[in-house]
């Protein structure tokens, strides 16, 4: 039971197939798994559903897929930054499912931890309810959502054993979590890999045993959306 | 004579406690946190995951590995903790977290709420706003009270019902805007009072550019 | 804002009323908090509801409660280590409603979360899904459980600051994550008491928001249930 | 001449595989763990929050803060991680592990499972047996094939159906009883297969000790 792959490309190898619904964690540009993002360009794999909180920027990210127009449809809460996403929206070519984002973590979550469905004040009374079950527990209303699962979860993680146990940097965990326990296949990308021991045993956030193929990317790219600063008080 | 965008920033700052967890939305919101009083301990979260957000870096030190939910360079604090985005929501959904200041386009007397789409335009998508108006415990709104167009016509935006399509159905509890202070019983029966008014402004101003019912309730005379 | 309570007795000063529903951190003995458990019972509320995945033995942790008959009911997955909680569950004076383990720990998860129900398959067919909802997604069948919160939460931690950021040692962080979320008023003993800045904030299990009160435990007793070692083999 | 309960182990450590998660109940389960074939990879998982399970320590090695799902104390291993016993049953509710071995009081043909109580007798909660059968992907029931009373009568475990409060409905996979080897198809229409007989054990014996209907499909003859 080896889970170290190579690279990126041989993770994805012998995965990935037209139509399966693909996991990608990330929050903007921050935390995601851009090497695995180029092996599923690579792999040609057309008609993708993406579950991403976010549809990365023109050529950056899933950007990047949909150049090559390999994604049919986007769950996701908050999408546009890119051009391409806008055009590709309009002229139907890609359909979009928006979900609030809390909802989508909390789906993600349920998925991966067996939960077929949860109750949720997120939502009631908006467009978002529509076509779902609105319930009243103790005097106020709910609505019923979905657990969701992925064919593939892709994750970019800080720090990984050979064993699949990861620890995330700052706020580059975001969606990576849960997305991690929510793939039948789960590969994930590790900025650092360690051998096993390396690890604080309490300070790991995704246990092993979510983990099906982890590849190191010792040197991943990193992409400021906003460069927001302050000026240095001169002494 | 209207507030201006830093007025309706230190305005809603009043509504600070010592000791509150407070989420911020982008624009005039995120100016709040240049008002907390001095002496006073507020803790700012981010919805993608990150509670005790501290202020811009300086240039040269920006981390992409740390951005705030406009997906801004941000900093730590010595109290930050880092979490999911599930752990996250989880901490709003749950009400954890005391106060939420954001934008709006239209708050109605009842306290709907529509900040998120205009149909026949290109969406960008929620993002964290109907989770957070659903479980924050205290929603404060702060806007202009009118939409200006380009072409010089006026919308007003405090109405007897949204138009646009809701983030949240009876979630806003206060909304400041650069005319006057309102409160909404949203719990209740969703009555709307007049609190305060902006220097310079009357009760007819406000009158004139608000359709939503609203009572008046000033504690002292315009 | 002091978060900081000198002791465990002063930590519960003013809260605790007769009747109210109490969560308890632990699981057996382990990770048990007990100091606030014995300014519990010295506080002398009766009629109390205690959520906790065990009960204790005699003499230790809830047993402590039972002894002074303050606890009216219980709510948990495994019980019946000591004599007097059979004693006085028999004589009908002790209420007591199970729940299957990951249920337990989902509901109080669900109840800190603000969900206020959500579907399992644990317990399908079973007394536990009895006067329950049951309801099939994608051909499966699920029971509804309900979130739950508590007016006070108990929990014990390895390490926290003055904010009530929490970390948890091996197995002894069990419920007690969970119930400090599900707590309308969390009170934590902590072994270690630091200042801000000093615990690593990607390894913080709890973050402060979620913690009201705390107090500096640093001789904790811990107790064995069953120990169980292995012999050193003679080289 | 049946099986051994170390017997027992050994042949449940038959169903184990290579990089396979595992959870072990208490009794004859705790033994499979000596029996793991070297070379092969298997993470014992214990659900009160810990993957990654290491023996029991050295004497004078015991950490109280250190425990397994049977409360006995433990010892961690290099894997080892550890976590909240909301994430530990996310993990097992989710399918993640792969194979749970535990007793039972009863098995019925259909795979319906009892081992949690006995009405009338004081009952000490199922603890995490319900969750563990209902989520985990392979079961596997490890039993003395009959009940023996201290006054000599003995009592039938594999039924047709079960007496006693279930534990899950149609969640038992294969049952490894001192006598004999069954294989449930629990998710078609719940055959029961008897594969393997211990030594100098008859399918004659199994009969005469067996309510449940089986099919008798042994590799060879016994």
């Amino acid at each position: 039971m080896q889970k170290v792959y190579s690279d990126a490309t041989s993770a994805l190898a012998g995965l990935v197939k037209d139509g399966m619904t693909i996991m990608c964690g990330g929050f903007g540009l921050c935390g995601i798994p851009e090497a695995l993002i180029e092996a599923l360009k690579e792999s040609g794999a057309k008609n993708l559903t993406v579950v991403s909180n976010n549809a990365g920027v023109d050529g950056i990210g899933l950007g990047r897929l949909l150049e090559t127009k390999q994604i049919a449809k986007m769950i996701s809460s908050y999408v546009g930054e890119n051009k391409l996403f806008a055009q590709q929206y309009l002229s139907g070519e890609l359909q979009l499912e928006f979900n609030p984002q809390g909802t989508l973590a909390e789906r993600i979550r349920a998925g991966g931890a067996g939960i077929p469905a949860f109750f949720t004040k997120t939502g009631v009374g908006t467009l978002i309810a529509e076509g779902k079950e609105v319930r009243a527990f103790d005097g106020e209303e709910y609505v019923m959502e979905r657990g969701i699962v992925a064919d593939i979860s892709l994750v970019h993680a800080w720090k990984g054993d050979t064993e699949g146990n990861l620890i995330y940097r700052k706020t580059a965990r975001n969606f990576n979590p849960m997305m991690a326990t929510a793939g039948k296949v789960t590969i994930v990308e590790v900025e650092n890999l360690v051998e096993p021991g390396q690890l604080d045993p309490d300070a790991i956030i995704t246990p092993g045993v979510f983990v099906q193929r982890i590849v190191h990317v010792p040197n991943a790219t990193k992409h400021i959306e906003q460069r927001t600063t302050r000026k240095r008080e001169t002494a | 004579m209207a507030w201006t965008r830093d007025q309706m920033a230190a305005r809603a700052a009043q509504e600070l406690r010592d000791g509150f967890y407070v989420n911020l939305g982008i624009g005039i919101p995120t100016l709040v946190s240049n008002f907390i009083p001095p002496g006073m301990k507020v803790s700012l979260q981010s919805e993608n995951g990150m509670l005790g957000m501290g202020p811009f870096p300086y240039e040269g030190e920006e981390d992409p590995d740390l951005i705030n939910a406009g997906k801004q360079t941000i900093t730590e604090l010595p109290t930050t903790s880092y979490f999911s985005s599930a752990d996250s929501f989880a901490m709003i959904r749950g009400g954890h977290i005391d106060l939420s200041i954001l934008g709006a386009m239209q708050v109605a007397e009842n306290g709907d709420l529509a900040n998120w789409m205009i149909p026949g335009k290109m969406v960008k998508g929620m993002g964290g706003a109907m989770d957070l108006v659903a479980g924050v415990k205290k929603v404060v709104v702060v806007m202009d009270h009118v939409a200006k167009a380009k072409d010089g016509t006026i919308e007003k935006k405090l109405l007897r019902r949204c138009t646009l399509p809701l983030t949240g159905a009876r979630v806003v509890d206060m909304v400041i805007s650069d005319m006057a202070v309102f409160t909404i019983d949203k719990h209740g029966l969703g009555d709307m009072k007049l609190i305060e008014l902006a220097p310079g402004v009357t009760l007819e101003d406000v009158r004139a550019n608000t359709e939503a019912h609203f009572e008046v309730a000033l504690a002292k005379a315009a």
